[in-house]
């Protein structure tokens, strides 16, 4: 549904996407990078707010800078807060509508606005909002015309734990329906929720593409830490050692820190070596398998 | 001691009722103020501050009354709020050391203080470039050193990690967790990313609806009962019969196995279950409640 | 386009900006009546003098700056012209609605004041009927123009007033060929023939004075479609 | 045994004395007189403060240069010194920039910058707040209200063409620092509350410009053009302040048929009342929302 081929983006001599290439189907997509590694650029260049410097971008088939009709079938939830102030959540959700060209365009606005557990008959003006508030309008501006591509820049800032948990249920079942989700967002406890698939940018380039669980797979410079708690953790120590898929055991505060090169087959020598060692295993942990250490080998230092 | 106190504390905006009776004590350490938008955080940050005057029952902060003691109060508090709005020209140190004037150090002191203040937050040469030059990242780090220069007992701070990339917010959350022990300064950390509060703070005091819902340390609110939670390399199915064989009682929830008992017993039945079924283990943990369901339940 | 009509009205009637315009137009008035009520002054030349002084030279091109360059340009420097960019419907038909918003909120806050001032003045319906022509035409120019500005350029309050300033104040007066490319210059002269009044302020001819002001109204709103269509949207 | 040793680099108390609010409130006066003079920024926000003194203190150099060159014998008959309150005249362009400039200086940036939050934080308060920002306008205004005369008081006493006597210096001392007071307390009162209903620095020196030009031009018009009663002239900020002046000299001033007790009034009012929308502007604004 979007298609991304070579593309390159520079702000005078300021190089924020260089020589990118991706492509994304329908189900959930996170847009992963720390701050100035070109995620909003590049968020921005999908839905046409900026043409690349270099090379091309099509969502469903169009230029999205070109053809202002594919916007029909677009939704975006910007990352800057400014709405229109004098406007109500409603009024603002319906011009959105409007705009769209829907034939009820009040009544999307009042689907859209539940949605997101917003009161449609609540009249202040957005200018009253909270954040979280204010957050949610530009999320159900962004769905009232039932849009197939939806991009959502940093979508749940400002909103409590259970407004979160309830969008991003929401922003998994339309992803799961079909829709393109993109997702740009830096908690990555939360990334995880919404799906797998992620595309991690670093410096402007496309650092890794794809399920986050096999990207880790493909690490083979980096062994998998795992944390073990047993009642006799020296005897297990051993005992491990003589596994050959354990490169490193580490003792630390009554726990092993055990690094392997091989995690599949350590899986199933562990309870083996436990008999062996007549330890308990009592906790068998892993510290980096999860979204967090992925991004950090691939774009923290160290 | 306790660092607030707060008994049935009463707080109305005109029509809307901010806080209904909260009652709750806040400890020392790291302590997670957590509840939905509108359940009266951003309120009880503000009379703790002494900023506005309580419409029932009573506070105490730092073992003073911050309705009549308001000054003297806010001089032993670090506060950094959300927004990461400063004056982009002014360079960080003087702002630091500014601010650090204003809450009572003499000049030399603050600009001593200022420095080290800045230099603990993780800045080096940057900390003499003007603000408006700074990234999210370091604005963040100049608003927390601002707010630990003039040496507070007690830090507030508001969503500390917003608009931080993971990286930059893995070491915020470092430095807010060695605040709280080397540093021996008390914090109170508000924040809606619940899996940050468990990563930092030791007990949490839970707003709903204007009241306290749950308070207390972390450890105690997430102990479900006992049990053991295990996920496996293999037909979960087969592990299953087998453990329900060996005597123990439990339910399969997709990938995982959640097995209710003693944990030491459930342990050895699972390593021996594996060993002879030759299935690879991926996780063993003990049944905890994650702070989502503790706030699940209390905020509902 | 009713919606993005309504919208521009909505974003541009501000409490602030209506304040301070209308006490703008207060003063026009005070000054009218002045000249009336003052027995030395002589009610066309004087009241000319002043429509076209203080009037065109100042009043009008401000006040349509002010309302001008916030209708898209405000929407573009605050980030909510997404809101409105990023919908299937022609660029065109934003301008359109932003310029007809603008003239709306503008003409009565401009042309009320200063028809009440030409007629405070007691020169008569020419001078009113001069005023009422060349006001229009003036705004209607300074519209397109200062809509094309606040789009172009951050801060186009200071860039408009030193176009007022600078530019119109010296090519307005620098004889008659120059000052056909001042907006105020056309304006005046319509004004005065229509009036009677000095005929030194006439620079130009009747046609060229109605031909120039519309012909920059035009490339004005031109220029602004062509803008939206290529620019960046924060 | 080695001396080497390794200081604790780790985070140290501070146990020192605290200065309280009193402390607080002169810190952010100086730091705000610091920022409305453009010390301590980018130098382009220097410029404009540094013009407007220069524009104050140059006409009363040049007099005090003219006294110390030119003979007294040709100087009487070409009567080229300014009498104390005629210099006013030269620094009515400065005191007009800099009371545009100042205000929103030290109250705009607080707002839109978010400072104001974090100083009331502080053991500042709203009051003590504002107290600080009034204490850093008057010594700022007073450096365009109170120096250029008492510049030219000095120099011209220097240069033996200062008035009779120490009584007639005194007394010219004493009416400059009146003078001062007068025209300060008017405009710190004006530019403040300008400054409290808008958070942009732009938009609140093009108010009060406006308002000072608006005023003063549509009363003079009124009054020279239409003949309008002369105490319309008591509604025009330019007016007032600097009659009252006059009058402080003993000069009947350019409305003599305005009586001071009247100008005394009017001034009184104008700083009242805009004290009045700068405490009520302050009191209700929410910060921790």
């Amino acid at each position: 549904m979007i298609v991304v081929n070579d593309v390159s983006k520079w702000f005078g001599d300021v190089v924020a996407v260089s020589d990118v290439s991706f492509r994304v189907g329908p189900g959930v997509t996170a847009l992963l990078g720390p701050n100035g590694a070109g995620k909003s650029t590049m968020l921005r260049l999908l839905c046409g707010l900026t043409t690349p410097s270099q090379g091309t971008v099509r969502v469903l088939g169009a230029d999205p800078h070109g053809d202002p009709a594919l916007y029909r079938r677009v939704g975006l939830v910007p990352q800057q807060e400014a709405v229109f102030g004098s406007l109500s959540g409603r009024q603002f959700v319906r011009l959105a509508a409007h705009l769209q060209g829907l034939a009820q365009p009040d009544a999307a606005a009042v689907a859209s606005l539940h949605v997101v557990e917003l009161d449609p008959d609540d009249g202040r003006p957005m200018s009253t909002y909270s954040k979280g508030m204010r957050q949610r309008a530009k999320v159900a501006q962004a769905l009232v015309h039932d849009p197939e591509v939806l991009m959502l820049d940093e979508p749940l800032e400002g909103l409590d734990p259970r407004q979160r948990l309830h969008l991003i249920e929401l922003f998994r079942r339309l992803g799961s329906d079909g829709r393109c989700v993109v997702v740009s967002s830096h908690v990555l406890d939360e990334v995880e929720r919404f799906g797998s698939r992620v595309l991690v940018m670093a410096q402007g380039r496309l650092a890794a593409e794809g399920d986050f669980h096999e990207i880790r797979a493909l690490m083979d410079d980096r062994p998998n830490r795992l944390r073990v708690r047993t009642d006799h953790p020296r005897e297990l120590a051993a005992a491990l050692l003589g596994a050959d898929s354990v490169v490193a055991v580490r003792l630390q505060d009554d726990a092993l820190f055990v690094d392997t090169d091989d995690v599949g087959s350590f899986r199933r020598a562990v309870a083996p070596a436990a008999v062996r060692a007549g330890a308990r295993l009592l906790e068998l942990v892993p510290l980096d398998d999860d979204l967090e250490s992925v991004f950090r080998y691939l774009v923290g230092r160290g | 001691m306790s660092v607030v106190r707060g008994t049935v504390v009463m707080k109305r905006w005109g029509a809307t009722t901010a806080l209904s009776g909260a009652t709750f004590t806040i400890e020392r350490g790291v302590t997670g103020l957590l509840g939905a938008n509108g359940a009266g955080k951003t309120t009880l940050l503000g009379l703790v501050l002494g900023l506005t005057k309580p419409d029932g029952g009573s506070l105490e902060v730092l073992g003073l009354d911050p309705t009549t003691a308001g000054p003297r109060v806010r001089e032993r508090i670090g506060y950094a709020p959300e927004h990461d709005a400063l004056p982009p020209d002014v360079k960080a140190h003087d702002l630091v050391r500014h601010l650090a004037e204003v809450h009572g150090l003499p000049r030399r002191e603050a600009t001593a203080r200022a420095s080290d203040a800045l230099w603990h937050v993780g800045l080096g040469e940057e900390r003499f470039r003007p603000v408006g030059t700074m990234s999210t990242g370091q604005r963040q780090r100049v608003k927390l050193a601002a707010a630990l220069a003039h040496d507070p007992a007690l830090l507030l701070l508001d969503e500390p990690t917003n608009g931080l990339d993971p990286v930059q917010r893995e070491s915020m959350l470092d430095l807010i967790r060695r605040i709280g022990s080397e540093f021996g300064i008390d914090v109170v950390l508000s924040s809606h990313l619940l899996e940050e509060i468990e990563r930092v703070c030791d007990d949490v005091v839970i707003l709903s609806g204007g009241r306290v819902v749950a308070a207390g340390a972390l450890d105690t609110l997430r102990r479900g009962e006992a049990g053991l939670v295990v996920e496996i390399d293999g037909d979960v199915e087969a592990m299953a019969t087998r453990l329900r064989a060996a005597g123990l009682t439990l339910t399969v929830d997709g990938a995982r196995l959640v097995i209710d008992g003693a944990e030491d017993v459930a342990a050895d039945a699972v390593r021996d279950a594996a060993v002879a079924l030759g299935i690879g283990l991926r996780r063993v943990q003990r049944r905890m409640a994650t702070l989502e369901d503790v706030f699940l339940a209390a905020a509902s | 386009m009713g919606a993005l009509y309504r919208l521009f009205l909505r974003t541009q009637a501000t409490r602030g900006r209506l304040i301070g315009l209308l006490l703008l137009g207060a003063l026009a008035v005070v000054l009218g009546y002045a000249v009336g009520a003052s027995p030395s002054a002589d009610p066309v030349d004087d009241g000319t003098i002043l429509m076209v002084s203080y009037g065109l030279a100042l009043f009008v091109p401000v006040a349509t700056l002010v309302f001008a360059s916030a209708v898209l340009g405000e929407p573009n420097e605050d980030g909510t012209l997404v809101y409105l960019w990023l919908k299937p419907i022609a660029r065109w038909r934003i301008v359109a609605a932003a310029l007809a918003a603008t003239l709306t909120v503008t003409l009565p806050v401009v042309v009320i004041p200063m028809v009440a001032a030409a007629a405070a003045t007691g020169a008569g319906a020419p001078l009113v009927r001069g005023t009422l022509a060349a006001t229009v035409l003036a705004t209607i120019a300074y519209t397109g123009v200062f809509t094309w500005l606040g789009l172009r350029v951050k801060r186009a309050l200071v860039w408009g007033l030193a176009y007022i300033l600078v530019w119109e104040g010296f090519v307005a007066r620098a004889g008659a060929n120059p000052s056909r490319l001042a907006i105020r210059a056309n304006a005046r002269s319509l004004l005065v023939r229509m009036s009677g009044g000095p005929t030194r302020l006439i620079s130009v001819s009747k046609p060229t004075a109605i031909a120039i002001p519309i012909a920059a109204a035009v490339l004005g709103v031109v220029l602004t479609i062509r803008r939206l269509i290529r620019q960046d949207v924060a | 045994m080695s001396d080497a040793r390794i200081i604790d680099q780790g985070y140290r108390p501070y146990e020192g004395p605290r200065r309280g609010r009193a402390g607080a409130v002169r810190s952010l006066a100086w730091h705000s007189v610091l920022r409305a003079l453009g010390l301590r920024r980018t130098p382009w926000a220097k410029i404009l403060p540094i013009a407007s003194v220069v524009i104050a203190y140059l006409p009363a150099a040049v007099f005090v240069g003219v006294a110390v060159l030119v003979p007294k014998r040709v100087r009487d008959q070409a009567n080229v010194l300014p009498t104390y309150h005629g210099y006013y005249g030269f620094i009515t362009a400065a005191i007009v920039l800099f009371v545009a400039l100042v205000g929103p200086e030290v109250l705009c940036s607080d707002r839109r910058n978010g400072m104001l939050g974090l100083y009331l934080a502080s053991p500042l308060d709203r009051g003590s707040y504002l107290f600080a920002k009034v204490l850093a306008v008057l010594p700022v205004l007073g450096l365009v209200t109170l120096g250029p005369p008492l510049v030219l008081l000095v120099g011209l006493t220097v240069a033996n063409a200062g008035p009779e006597g120490f009584g007639g210096f005194l007394l010219v001392f004493v009416r400059i620092g009146a003078a001062g007071v007068v025209i300060s307390a008017a405009y710190t009162a004006l530019s403040l509350a300008a400054s409290s209903l808008t958070d942009r620095r732009a938009v609140a020196s093009a108010g009060i410009i406006l308002t000072l030009l608006l005023t003063s031009v549509a009363t003079h018009t009124l009054v020279e053009r239409a003949g309008a009663n002369e105490h319309i002239m008591l509604l025009d900020l330019f007016f007032v302040p600097f009659e009252l002046v006059q009058r402080i000299y003993g000069d009947p001033g350019i409305r003599p048929s305005i009586a001071t007790g009247q100008l005394a009034a009017a001034e009184l009012a104008w700083t009242v009342g805009a004290a009045a929308v700068l405490w009520w502007r302050y009191r209700k604004l929410t910060i921790t929302r």
